[in-house]
């Protein structure tokens, strides 16, 4: 991993593993950019992880310092778990650029700055009084600096295009330099040129020219001290096909699968908001899956239509972002008294309120557990990352219709916009567990079966017709019934129904380590890649330190009370100010520790390690 | 249930007991509908009613179809899940000028702009009977009510005029003790394609008794309510009154029709597919101008559960459905053996069919 | 208190305490037969608690079980701190008031029943084969039955009503007759009947005349055997001034007096809802003080005028119940984040969804701590009887001006229909803490006091002009700022702040017992009769054990953590499924033990005596 | 800031940097805003801009007056807790297409219906910009985007139109780069007592570049464009075609004016007071017709917090402010000795103003 990177580039050199960042203004491409050298990577055979971190404006005015867009990657011969903590090298489009992300650079990291770009206006955006690349400030790194734009330009001068349009294949000038730097093939990202300019064959080609003028530039150029080459292995793993996969990719296409495997039409309402957006657009594109895709008038519209669908029968999905989910509770209370299959997908962004759109925190954990009227129980799950992100999805589909319940999956903007290898499964490994709709004799619509759960009778069913609502229902008839005792029943038989769940889960398992080790590390969601990775260095330095990853959050796995009895010493990392400690405290009267950040940035894995060795001295 | 027997009015009745107060319009409304089910022969089993929360959405509970009670203002959302999930069922909304109109406003706009295929009613009767009274958005500006001592400040809204606005296609109105229109009207009102926006007129005797008597009491009723047919003549007051449109002013106006000879009085033939009409017509007010009623608008137009089926098996067309390829779609690569994964990989087409970023 | 009744009624008899049960038809009037009672016991100066219980339906249709409408008091010589876990004395009305209410009687308990009602009509819909008065069914109770119906038409004949206007009086006789019981002063109710039907002198004669014949019958009439007369002693108060309130009056007057001492003007935004709509309608009524009321279209437009109110500078304040909080949500988010003060207010009822609207629940806990995305820690407070509002509603006042937060009142609807005799007080007692909006030289709108508090500029003052919304804001500037650091500050802050709340507040005090006990019960809200009642009887019995009962919910007193930490045993009974022991566990991880009952009833004492005993056999 | 020296429209500019995409429509209204508030002499310190969540939302931050940007389709509905404890405030309220009237339809419809003197402008670009590119209910049938990537299906909603059934009683419309004639519309919305509705076409130029082209662009700006003037004849094209009102048909339509005589084409005069004609005037679509600009409506009634102050300031009279006597009202009784109760009490007379019960 990135942090065990000791020396310094001189030659080119083999690295275990190496972070780039690529910073530019957001209309300089970093994104496409980082998403190229992704697969670029993957392709290299090199596990990897990816931060996108981009702006809350669409397109902020050009140079200033919140519009700068910025792409990690963190790749190595091992397994890569997080978008590493501090890069080893940063590319800077521009001032801007340099100046927000400076100051995450590891010290003696390497800059590709852009000399073009730092003329006195752009400085003077990035409240530079002067040039840093002309004063001392970057003493302490490795400065690699010189007129990439006037470079590109002269690339691309054959193809006509005027100085705004030509300057924009900067970011593949920049992206042929860094192939070179780390040896790489530059034919598959030159296909994909040709693929995704097919209707404009001049951009396609001005492009290519400047990718192999940059990769040119490394080869042949006269290299300033300090532009090495870097040699980073391919990493151990099992063989199969591989695709890269964003957290929004991997969870619509779970959500297809797993209605598949339920068989059931899925029904997805939905509003827009960042950064849960990417589930509607790729879910409107895949209507040949039965998907039906509707964008309400609201938040609150969409889950309604979403317990419309599913009480006519089909499998209703909604999906949003904190405060958006805040407009669903009272909702998820009717889909909980009714008891309809339903689920409930929240990308976590910074909170509160507006907060931070496009920044990434695990705060609505509360939300998700306690964030409604009423004694209204419900399962909710957590992914860790990306690829993660699809069996959760397929799980929730098996619960909600299992159980006949909603059930809510809360991912993040981190996880949601994030790229990562994945060994594609095999679909025919996945259980199918099929939805008959009941269409017996008539019964009492809250008729339940072994696990509580009640029939599932939709309109269009002759004979069965009845009434549902949120009033408490009678039960044995449903029909409406306020008395004491049946209010009691209800409300056990509800709350038991969702306990039950626990019973088809599997138990908890430890990440690494085990129960003889002195201190658990207990995390959930996408601090997945720091805990692990810390955890590990952390037992390398000999701390008998385990990892444990919740995905069931609600309810918990059986055993998970009993193991964390075991430890007297629980570590809770969270980017929250300490939601999952309330739940194990509560439920287990166990000393769980908090160690919370709420900046909208991942974990550091340093910080994590940090924590262990002073619980664990 | 034998599919040949033909249904009567009783057998849509369910067996929970009616929990509205003794003589409330609700029960007229409950009846009419139940009638009206038997004679359009409708099937219980493909007919659901979707309600928000109030006095008039405990209806679904009466009628022996599917039905679902859900919760405050949402009627129209829940529905539209309902209808777009399976478009074969029936869908009617029952609402009230609360749940409808104040929460719900939102919603109602949207379904009807969408133009889904659905009936709504909603049950009028300008106050929040449920929650014991307080005033409501259709109350007449000076309102007492729990809420209101001094009496409301704010102009009402005017459901029919504000279903125009939200692009309505099918706009009616009528009163909770007319049971011998209400059938025709509700049957007008389902077989029109799109969102029907039906207003009923409900005495809430226990809040606001009498609200609608300056019109509806039998005395005045004659020459104060004008029933609207199509290509028929605009006439009450048993025909001895018409409207005429004042084509300068722009307005209709009351003209006296001698002999029945409305002609001569250039009475206005009621033509429902106007819209400058229907604007007039829900704008007339008592008791300087006769309370339409009736079909007032009908204009139909696509409805939306049809488009989106349509465009959804279109896009579906040609397609291969195969979970197993769709997984393995995008930028992909094979590592052949354990350890070590392989660079040779090739490209998927589809590369990045799914970036976000607009330039490059 | 009520269970200690030990010897059953023969002749006129001295009594620690009674509970009296009216029950009745829904248009039979009985909430206000027992709000007259009430006055009535309240002028003979015995203390005293009530319970009223009516349906969801507006007018359910007559004589059916579901319109039965009922209203129980105890009143007794020793303090009264519940409605009584069974009554000594029932009165039906007709048979569905009997056949819904005679599970809840006393074992020998009275019946006083109208033979007139219980015609074949009414046997039926309530679901009786034969009439319980005249089989051995009530055998076990005392029943005392004649036709209350008739002999009211004889007494009122000389109105000339029509008989369904004359039958209206009914509940006059009957409370007549009970007034002779418990020898009580006819005059006080008179005088109200004329001062009620000062427009319609005819009904005011007409219901005086049914009193006075109830009355009279008792006094004269051929009693039948077991209709006794009571005598129940006044209770030890202190002296003063003295006046019933419900809870929806009380919290009322306590944000008018609020609302004044902090000297500001009151913006009350609500929409109506069961139980919550009382505040709106007292309110309404109080426009000479200040007070704007704004019935909005729907939650969150309430909620959001009365941010909005607070931006320009009054006391915003809304008010609703569990479903209609749930909606509020995303705007409470908006007033952590920006710092306004606010005031919600959350009538609890029976939940989830729409649940049992005219039940009684504590289900809300969770929603107020936890129920909004993002890390949103907000005041909240519990009122735990009708009397204790005011001052509750006086406290949030003071909060949520003092530290610019909005501050939640939980109360419930037992709360809010409940009335006691409350000891008015003198409102010179109560500190004045007046706000001043900030009108000096230009500042941060994020300028803090020591408290964290920021200022509170309003719109309108020359000079001061700046922008606040819902996005994360720069801890100095207060302009948009999602830089990491800040992000962790702003939030950290925020908690400070919040914490800082208890710094202001009382040490957490004992209501009864101390540290020495072998056990404690905590409660919060209007579990606190019966908790106290128990509690006491326990004692009585040789039991160490004390009572806790928590106002702060949030933050917590400072001395509460060492407190509980003192005790092995603790026990939480709560109206939901253990909501308020989450907290104590997670905050203090103290082993807390849940006692739940979700059945829209308040707890019996004896429920709670029953688990003190189980953990302290 | 001295009172006395004319601001000028850069006193209206914050020292914020400007965050939207350049060539964004926003900052030719921003700028048009900047410049009447100048205009007007509005003073900054009573002038308070009110917004909810999108690109447009953003406005508040970039005028040097008062300024809160709060949740998504909520500024309604805290604009009006603004106006109502503080009507001597100038509020404004600043939203989009999605945020006006998709999410926040329902609090437009009823600041419109109770007439809250306000001014909303409406940033209508047909397109959710924050959000990167999805439909807006005001996109036109078929629009491609990110959510509909096969067209949307749904008929979309018109402003005016639904303001106007909202009961709205100040209806404008203009173009973003209509700089000439903004700094005037803005000025009469601001003048008008009661609820402004302004809709402001606008580009985005990132998601839906040119949507409004077909009218707006330079060579056909006169041929399909009509600036509404009260009092004035409808003429647009420079003035050699304007609109007659066909009486029968009851719909506006074009004729040709031939060296200015409107008067013989029979061009109708506009009166801003006449909704029939406003019905028609909203309705009008492009290209069959010109677009309707300018005010298209005006017919004050009383506003909402004049009407409610002057309720409250009413209700008030001759009641004496006392917290203490207010608490001490009721059904009270003295106790006068530590200790027991006298039973002797009094009830105050207004015993029982509360009680909710219907019957006795
Ligand atoms: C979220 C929410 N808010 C408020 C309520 C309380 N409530 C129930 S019905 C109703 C209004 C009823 O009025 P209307 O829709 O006119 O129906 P009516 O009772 O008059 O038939 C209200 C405010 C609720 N149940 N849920
Ligand atoms: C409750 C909530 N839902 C959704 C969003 C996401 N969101 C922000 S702006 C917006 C729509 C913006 O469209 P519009 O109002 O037309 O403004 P524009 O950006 O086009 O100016 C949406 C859906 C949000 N911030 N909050
Ligand atoms: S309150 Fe009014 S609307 Fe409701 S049931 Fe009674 S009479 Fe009908
Ligand atoms: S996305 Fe569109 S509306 Fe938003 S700032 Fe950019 S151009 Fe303007
Ligand atoms: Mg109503
Ligand atoms: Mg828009």
């Amino acid at each position: 991993m990135a942090t065990q990177l000791k020396d310094q580039p001189a030659a080119a050199s083999e690295r275990e593993a190496v972070t780039v960042r690529f910073a530019g203004d957001s209309g300089d491409g970093m994104q496409l950019t980082g998403g190229q050298f992704t697969l670029s990577t993957a392709l290299a055979g090199s596990d990897l992880a990816t931060f996108p971190d981009f702006p809350a404006e669409i397109r902020a005015p050009q140079g200033t310092l919140f519009g700068v867009s910025a792409f990690q990657i963190n790749f190595g011969s091992d397994a890569i778990e997080t978008a590493g903590d501090a890069p080893d090298i940063l590319v800077a489009m521009n001032p801007a650029a340099l100046k927000s992300n400076l100051d995450a650079l590891k010290p003696g990291g390497l800059i590709i700055a852009d000399t073009g770009e730092f003329g006195a206006r752009n400085l003077k955006k990035a409240n530079y009084d002067e040039n840093p690349l002309e004063n001392d400030s970057l003493k302490d790194y490795q400065l690699v600096a010189f007129d990439i734009s006037a470079l590109t330009l002269e690339s691309v001068k054959e193809f006509g295009l005027g100085n705004k349009e030509a300057l924009r294949s900067k970011n593949m000038w920049t992206l042929g330099l860094v192939l070179w730097m780390f040896d790489r093939d530059r034919q598959p990202i030159l296909d994909w040129l040709h693929s995704k300019f097919v209707k404009a064959p001049e951009l396609a080609a001005a492009n290519a020219a400047a990718l192999n003028a940059g990769h040119a530039y490394g080869e042949t150029a006269e290299i300033q001290q300090g532009l090495g080459r870097y040699h980073v292995g391919a990493a151990e793993v099992e063989p199969g096909l591989y695709r890269t996969v964003t957290g929004g990719e991997s969870l619509s296409l779970g959500l297809v699968a797993g209605a598949s495997l339920v068989n059931l039409p899925l029904f997805f309402g939905s509003y827009p908001i960042t950064p849960a957006s990417p589930l509607l657009h790729t879910l409107a594109r895949l209507k040949e899956f039965g998907v039906t895709t509707f964008q309400a008038e609201d938040e609150i519209a969409a889950i309604c239509a979403a317990i419309g669908a599913s009480y006519a029968g089909q499998l209703g999905v909604t999906s949003s972002s904190g405060p958006g989910i805040a407009l669903k509770g009272e909702a998820m209370g009717l889909a909980i008294i009714t008891e309809l299959p339903l689920i409930i997908v929240n990308s976590q962004r910074g909170g509160p309120s507006t907060g931070l759109p496009t920044k990434t925190e695990q705060s609505d954990l509360y939300q998700a557990l306690y964030g409604r009227n009423g004694d209204a129980p419900m399962p909710v799950l957590a992914t860790r990352s990306p690829v993660d992100c699809f069996e959760v999805a397929i799980e929730a589909c098996r619960i909600a219709t299992q159980y006949m319940t909603p059930v809510m999956i809360l991912t993040d903007g981190y996880i949601a916009n994030a790229a990562e290898p994945w060994h594609v499964p095999d679909i025919e490994d996945f259980q199918p567990a099929p939805v008959t709709h009941y269409e017996g004799e008539p019964v009492s619509p809250y008729k339940r079966d072994e696990k509580l759960a009640r029939v599932w009778i939709k309109p269009g069913t002759p004979g069965l017709m009845h009434r549902i609502g949120g009033i408490e229902k009678n039960f044995e008839t449903g029909n409406i019934d306020y008395a004491p005792a049946n209010h009691q029943k209800m409300t056990d038989t509800r709350q038991q129904k969702v306990m039950n769940v626990a019973d088809s889960i599997p138990d908890q398992a430890f990440e690494i380590g085990g129960p003889d080790d002195d201190m658990v590390v207990v995390g959930w969601g996408s601090t997945f890649g720091p805990i692990h990775q810390a955890v590990k260095a952390a037992r390398r330095g000999g701390a008998k330190v385990a990892h444990v990853h919740i995905r069931h959050l609600w309810p918990m796995p059986k055993n998970l009370g009993p193991l964390l009895k075991g430890f007297d010493k629980i570590l809770v990392p969270e980017m929250n100010t300490g939601q999952l400690k309330t739940v194990l405290r509560d439920q287990f009267l166990v000393d769980a520790k908090p160690l919370n950040k709420v900046s909208g940035q991942p974990f550091k894995i340093a910080e994590i390690k940090a924590a262990i060795t002073e619980m664990l001295p | 249930m034998n599919d040949m027997t033909p249904l009567k009015a009783a057998d849509f009745a369910t067996d929970q007991e009616v929990r509205w107060c003794p003589g409330c319009g609700d029960y007229a409304i409950l009846k009419g509908m139940q009638r009206t089910m038997a004679e359009m022969g409708a099937r219980p089993e493909n007919t659901v009613f979707v309600s928000g929360i109030g006095c008039s959405s405990r209806f679904p509970y009466y009628m022996e179809t599917y039905g679902f009670h859900t919760i405050h203002g949402r009627a129209p959302a829940v529905a539209t899940g309902v209808k777009l999930a399976n478009p074969e069922l029936d869908v009617w909304i029952i609402t009230g000028d609360g749940d409808g109109l104040s929460i719900g406003g939102n919603h109602m706009l949207h379904l009807l702009r969408r133009n889904l295929d659905c009936q709504v009613l909603l049950f009028n009767n300008e106050i929040y009977g449920l929650t014991k009274g307080q005033y409501s958005p259709t109350s007449r500006t000076g309102t007492r009510s729990p809420s209101t001592p001094y009496g409301s400040v704010d102009a009402p809204a005017e459901p029919c005029a504000f279903a125009l606005g939200a692009n309505g296609r099918f706009i009616a109105r009528c009163i909770d003790t007319a049971q011998k229109q209400m059938p025709g009207i509700l049957k007008r009102a389902h077989a029109h394609k799109g969102a029907s926006f039906v207003e009923l007129y409900q005495n809430c005797i226990v809040y606001n008794d009498d609200v609608f008597a300056d019109f509806t009491a039998k005395p005045v009723a004659a020459d104060s309510q004008i029933w609207l047919e199509h290509g028929e003549p605009m006439l009450f007051s048993n025909g001895t009154k018409g409207l005429r449109l004042n084509r300068d002013d722009l307005r209709l106006e009351i003209v006296d029709v001698v002999d029945g000879d409305w002609q001569a009085a250039d009475v206005l033939v009621h033509d429902e597919t106007r819209k400058q009409i229907a604007h007039m017509l829900v704008e007339m007010r008592h008791p300087d101008m006769p309370v339409a009623l009736g079909v007032i608008y009908c204009d139909p137009a696509p409805s939306f559960e049809q488009d989106m089926r349509t465009q959804n098996i279109e896009a579906a067309k040609g397609k291969v459905v195969d979970l197993g390829a769709l997984i393995r779609k995008g930028q992909t690569w094979e590592v052949n053996q354990k350890k070590m994964r392989e660079g040779n990989a090739h490209l998927a087409a589809a590369a990045d069919e799914n970036k976000r970023e607009p330039s490059l």
